[in-house]
């Protein structure tokens, strides 16, 4: 099969998409760094919205980056069953535009924190096929609202429908159930606050998330061979 | 900016310009006198902070040659080669006043300045290091400057999409009412892309992008940084920058494809006297003359004078010389990064800067010659070596500490309350504030002695660390800037780097008074004579006097930023954290070891602080064999023979060790002999003094490296097990758990933010 | 055409911890202020908007409620609306 | 000791640069709403808080803030206070 192509979604002040290019590129696909106006995502088998602070996070993160023209064309391939990965400032994104349940506020000590963190893999998902339950990773966090909240009906069916994808396993920022990343219920459509692109190569001191990486290109695949052509 | 009719004082005085300054200005004026806008723009230009007048003569002494050199000081930024067609852009600046005001803005827009001047360059900005100083943090305001400049930085350089890397901090009563905050920034571009704020070819537009302009700032940083600090600062506040980072990531990527597209002849930043230096400066650079027309500069507020536009100091504005052929693309660039863009100005061959109520065929409020503005005055102040200095060199800090000590045989508790101290602890508390991991690049992360970074496109790895102890500076200028220069290096040394370039934020008092201007110029001796030694050229750097408060000064603080090279970034890189079972050597100059050289010392170490003794002689180091000794750490460390390093520094060798422990969680058994006391051998201090740990099938190949007789390795003992025990002269000094020292390392800092 | 000044105050809904409020009543005690309770910390957005009279002006300023000015997920909003030469109290 | 109402509400200080309002009132016509001027963001406090009578309990709160709740170098704040069973209108 032919390489697969990553489109890389950038808002006015995204700034970790050459990060995710170069994972991408690392792992075997093809990135596609599209600005946020771009409409047409004919040629595109995944998905990853990057970090960053679109529109300066101001009033709230990911509010006004939700109404860029990409996001109906992300949102009509996301409806195709194409998976699509929002990291930290992606996630947000993900959850102002609906396409996954909660809302990340800010953490709990009222700072922004850049560390390694704890997770551990709680359901599979295209970011953990290739992880089984319970592994436990290290993967560097980096942001200031990452406190994942959501009411209890939507707690529940997250619980229910096997959505929690990653767990931190020292809480740092007030997540309801440490939830660190999530999926939609049809499990193609993923977000998580830590940065696996960072925890990627060995020369970075920590290749952690090079599995999470690999499981999504794995994902990708899938869904190609899944689609008609 | 008018002067009041019950105001006596004269406009110019008010203004900040002597009576003298205002002959001179008169005289480039062809004996007229100069109208209000213009007085306005002179008084910022002419102020210390924009024109180095007291300083200039003493920095053109720097050595600023260097084959990798492609800009030196001077410009927007130093730069140099690192090989592979790509360069480097560095910068550092300090923004004491306004953080000392309002700590989160202060600070965020000292990093949204330092960028722009990485980005007018042509350079995509990639890391940022901050230099804090502090009073101590026993006081309730102190912990709210240092929580709100900490945020400003992490707020502002988070957002904007520029890693922080690395820094430092030190915590002293000197800076009480005077903190420092310096900021260090980084950039990479390929050598075709430099380019040079220099405004040429007549009929070509000057392009004012960003923001709008307000009031904020009026004469701001360089009136807040051209006075000291007393009671009246208070109203000093009105003019309080607030920082956009957002409009600031959209200004980089603009300006970036501004310049990749060859858009533009010429990009400036605005800083301090905002349009009024930055379009007479670029016409001046391209020896041009300009016309500006203020009526087309877009205003955030209403109401706004001439004087108030010219010289508001609005941040997140870069200004562009573009031809007039290429303004359409210019403003569609502008467009689709969502930046405001206005044609405000023409050049023209006129060698006038000249300002314009609205259009150029409307009445002129300012004329001047093109370069008078940047042309301020030059200063020789009295230069005075202070009298009491002798005195206080005479005093014997070792001895006085020694007989203090005298009975004491275990050192347990000294080294605990040293380990607490927020000078020496763990700076975890800062650094996780900041978005240190951006661009996949951070090699060696903050926590380590120097910070590693791999350039995308480029071989080489580069290695970044800033240093600045000031203590050592009070107590003998010249060799203290020594010391601190050869610290940085060695700290470069230990992530295998070779120093390429410094850069200095000089931070000092009151240049009025003798004492302070005699310790700048031995503070510029000491450190050219590093930079020449060591091949280290000055490529830029920053003056920031009046750092006093109710007339005292601050301890004299040049902080050194130093950049260097590694040929690879592959291969083993070795840590702070030692192995189990691993030897660990004593490497240091063969002169530090005798006592009498006076290379280690507790003169203005943080043991003596706690005792507030704050006298004696700085570190006085053998500059060659101090160089020597890093020379062979740094290919010790780059061969990748020993599996850990870290130098000595603020704290002496048990800080040293324990910080080496914490990394590791690993204890260690080692035994110094030295006719010295206990406490300078252990808590002694000196830079190009390393701990190495070494595997023992590796010692022999790794002692060989240190057979130069300048250079003395000395065994001292080995890493293992969960103790912490030195002997000294077969005295059981120190004998702690590693979990203990551990636990009061790592949480020090933050305790004592929160108490 | 008309223009309406108007307050939209948008606050966490009861229930949602909100971390800044949080920190606030964290905070106080060790300033020395003791006795506050239920600490609740809102957004006021205040802006001028044109419309055809102030029925229209309120169901437009509604909408940017529900899709950007609030996150329905955890907070509520309320307007308040007047012709922009009559004062809104805050 | 009673119990009072606060409504603490803090806006920019007028010529501050307010970037989150600027950022809003650019992406608005994005959205399809027009029309939108003079945007401004602030913060609004509510809290109940202990004291003798209603004027010291002013004078606590407005120390709060002056020390934490507003930053009186780029901020201004207004405080509405009352007896906590009266209710205070936003
Ligand atoms: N203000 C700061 N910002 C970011 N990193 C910091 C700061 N202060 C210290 N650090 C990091 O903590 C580590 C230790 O700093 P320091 O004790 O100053 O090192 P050294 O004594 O070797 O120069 C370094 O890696 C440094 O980059
Ligand atoms: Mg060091």
């Amino acid at each position: 099969m032919s390489q697969s192509t990553i489109a890389i979604p950038v808002f006015p002040g995204t700034n970790c998409e050459a990060d995710v290019a170069h994972a991408v590129t690392l792992f075997g696909g093809i990135a596609k760094v599209l600005y946020h106006d771009e409409t047409n995502l004919e040629g595109i088998d995944g998905v990853i919205i990057p970090g960053g602070f679109a529109h300066g996070d101001y009033l709230r993160t990911g509010a006004i980056a939700r109404f860029s023209p990409i996001m109906p064309a992300i949102e009509k391939l996301s409806q195709k069953g194409v998976p699509i990965l929002g990291v930290c400032n992606g996630f947000q994104i993900l959850c102002e535009a609906k396409m996954l349940p909660g809302a990340l506020q800010k953490n709990v000590g009222m700072k922004f924190i850049c560390q390694e963190t704890g997770l551990e893999v709680v359901s599979s998902s295209p970011i953990t096929s290739r992880l089984s339950q319970g592994t436990r990773l290290t993967i560097p966090i980096n942001h200031f609202e990452g406190n994942y909240t959501c009411d209890d009906s939507t707690y529940e069916n997250l619980v229910k429908n096997n959505q929690i994808v990653l767990r931190y396993t020292d809480n740092p920022n007030g997540s309801r159930d440490s939830i660190a990343g999530i999926c939609n219920e049809r499990r193609n459509v993923v977000g998580l606050m830590p940065h696996p692109e960072r925890a990627s190569e060995e020369i970075l001191g920590n290749s952690d998330g090079a599995e999470m990486l690999r499981s999504f290109m794995d994902a990708v695949v899938s869904s190609r061979m899944a689609l008609p052509a | 900016m008018t002067a009041t009719m019950e105001n006596q004082t004269p406009l110019h005085r008010q203004l900040g310009l002597t009576d003298d300054e205002l002959e001179a200005i008169t005289q480039v004026l062809d004996s007229r006198a100069p109208n209000d806008l213009e007085l306005a723009m002179f008084s910022v230009m002419w102020s210390e902070h924009c024109s180095y007048k007291s300083s200039r003569q003493y920095l053109k002494t720097f050595p600023t040659q260097g084959e990798h050199v492609l800009v030196g000081p001077g410009e927007g930024a130093g730069v140099i080669d690192i090989g592979d067609d790509m360069a480097l852009a560095i910068r550092i600046e300090s923004h004491n006043h306004p953080s000392a005001v309002e700590p989160y803005q202060g600070a965020a827009t000292g990093v949204g300045g330092i960028i722009r001047d990485i980005f007018s360059m042509g350079a995509r900005p990639i890391a940022c290091l901050d230099s804090l100083r502090f009073g101590n943090l026993d006081d309730a305001r102190t912990r709210y400057l240092t929580e709100g400049v900490v945020s400003g930085i992490s707020g502002y350089g988070n957002a904007v999409g520029v890693p922080t890397i690395g820094g430092e901090v030190i915590f002293d009563k000197c800076y009480k009412g005077n903190p420092l905050v310096n900021v260090m920034a980084l950039g990479v571009l390929p050598k075709s892309r430099l380019t040079l704020a220099k405004a040429s070819g007549d009929g070509n537009l000057a392009v004012l992008l960003g923001s709008a302009t307000g009031r904020d700032g009026i004469g701001g940083a360089s009136v807040l940084a051209s006075a000291g600090f007393d009671e009246t600062s208070e109203t000093k506040r009105p003019s309080v920058q607030v920082g956009d980072p957002f409009t600031e990531k959209k200004l980089i990527e603009a300006c970036l494809e501004l310049l990749e597209s060859g858009l533009a002849v010429g990009v400036q930043d605005l800083g301090a006297a905002g349009i009024s230096c930055a379009t007479s400066e670029t016409a001046a650079a391209g020896s041009m003359g300009i016309d500006v027309d203020i009526a087309k500069i877009h205003l955030r507020e209403t109401g706004m004078t001439p004087a108030e536009i010219m010289i508001s100091e609005s941040q997140e504005r870069m200004l562009a010389i573009v031809t007039p052929q290429n303004l359409d693309a210019v403003l569609g660039l502008a467009k689709k990064w969502e930046i405001d863009a206005s044609v405000i100005g023409k050049v023209n061959n006129s060698q006038r800067f000249r300002i314009f109520r609205d259009g150029f065929d409307s009445e002129i409020l300012a004329d001047v010659p093109v370069g008078a503005l940047g042309d301020g005055p030059e200063y020789n102040r009295p230069n005075i070596r202070d009298t009491q200095l002798d005195d206080r060199q005479k005093v014997d800090t070792n001895n006085i500490l020694a007989e203090k000590f005298s009975n004491t045989k275990n050192f347990n508790n000294e080294t605990l309350k040293v380990l607490a101290q927020p000078t020496i602890a763990s700076k975890a508390w800062i650094y996780s504030q900041y978005d240190h991991q951006l661009f996949l690049q951070t090699v060696v992360k903050p926590g380590a002695d120097a910070s590693l970074i791999r350039v995308h496109g480029a071989k080489a790895g580069v290695g970044i660390t800033v240093d600045g102890k000031g203590r050592w500076c009070a107590l003998d200028p010249y060799h203290g800037a020594v010391a601190i220069a050869i610290e940085a290096i060695a700290n470069l040394s230990c992530v295998g780097v070779v120093p390429k370039a410094l850069v200095n934020n000089l931070n000092f008092g009151n240049p009025e008074h003798p004492e302070v201007m005699n310790t700048f110029s031995e503070v510029v001796r000491g450190t050219s004579d590093v930079c020449l030694a060591s091949s280290t050229p000055v490529v830029g750097g920053n003056v920031s006097f009046y750092n006093e408060s109710n007339g005292v000064n601050i301890d004299p603080t040049p902080v050194f930023g130093v950049v260097g090279t590694r040929e690879s970034i592959e291969g083993k890189i070795p840590g702070v954290a030692f192995n189990e079972d691993d030897v660990l050597v004593l490497v240091e100059p063969m002169s530090a070891k005798s006592s009498g050289s006076g290379h280690v010392t507790l003169a203005g170490s943080e043991l003596a602080t706690m005792f507030d003794l704050r006298d004696g002689m700085a570190p006085v180091l053998d500059i060659n064999s101090s160089l020597k000794t890093c020379d062979a750490i740094r290919k010790v460390s780059y061969d990748g023979v020993i599996s850990a390093v870290h130098d000595i520094s603020d704290g002496g060798l048990v800080t040293c060790l324990a910080e080496m422990s914490c990394a590791s969680s690993i204890g260690f058994d080692v035994a110094i002999e030295s006719n010295s006391e206990t406490t300078l051998a252990l808590f002694g201090e000196g830079p190009a003094r390393f701990v190495i740990g070494v595997h023992q099938d590796d010692l022999a190949k790794v002692m060989k490296e240190f057979s130069d007789p300048a250079i003395s390795a000395t065994v001292i003992g080995r890493a293992g097990n969960d103790r912490c025990k030195i002997a000294h002269d077969s005295d059981l000094a120190v004998d702690l758990e590693v979990s203990e020292i551990k636990e009061i390392w790592s949480s020090a800092l933050s305790q004592a933010i929160h108490q | 055409m008309a223009v309406y000044s108007v307050i939209v105050h948008v606050s966490p809904l009861p229930g949602v911890l909100d971390p800044s409020a949080a920190a606030v009543m964290r905070a106080l005690p060790a300033l020395g202020f003791d006795g506050v309770s239920n600490a609740q910390i809102g957004k006021i957005i205040t802006f001028d908007v044109e419309s055809n009279n102030i029925d229209s002006a309120r169901a437009e300023v509604d909408e940017m409620c529900q899709h950007l000015l609030a996150n329905p997920v955890i907070e509520i909003y309320s307007i308040d609306i007047a012709p922009a030469n009559e004062s809104v109290s805050a």
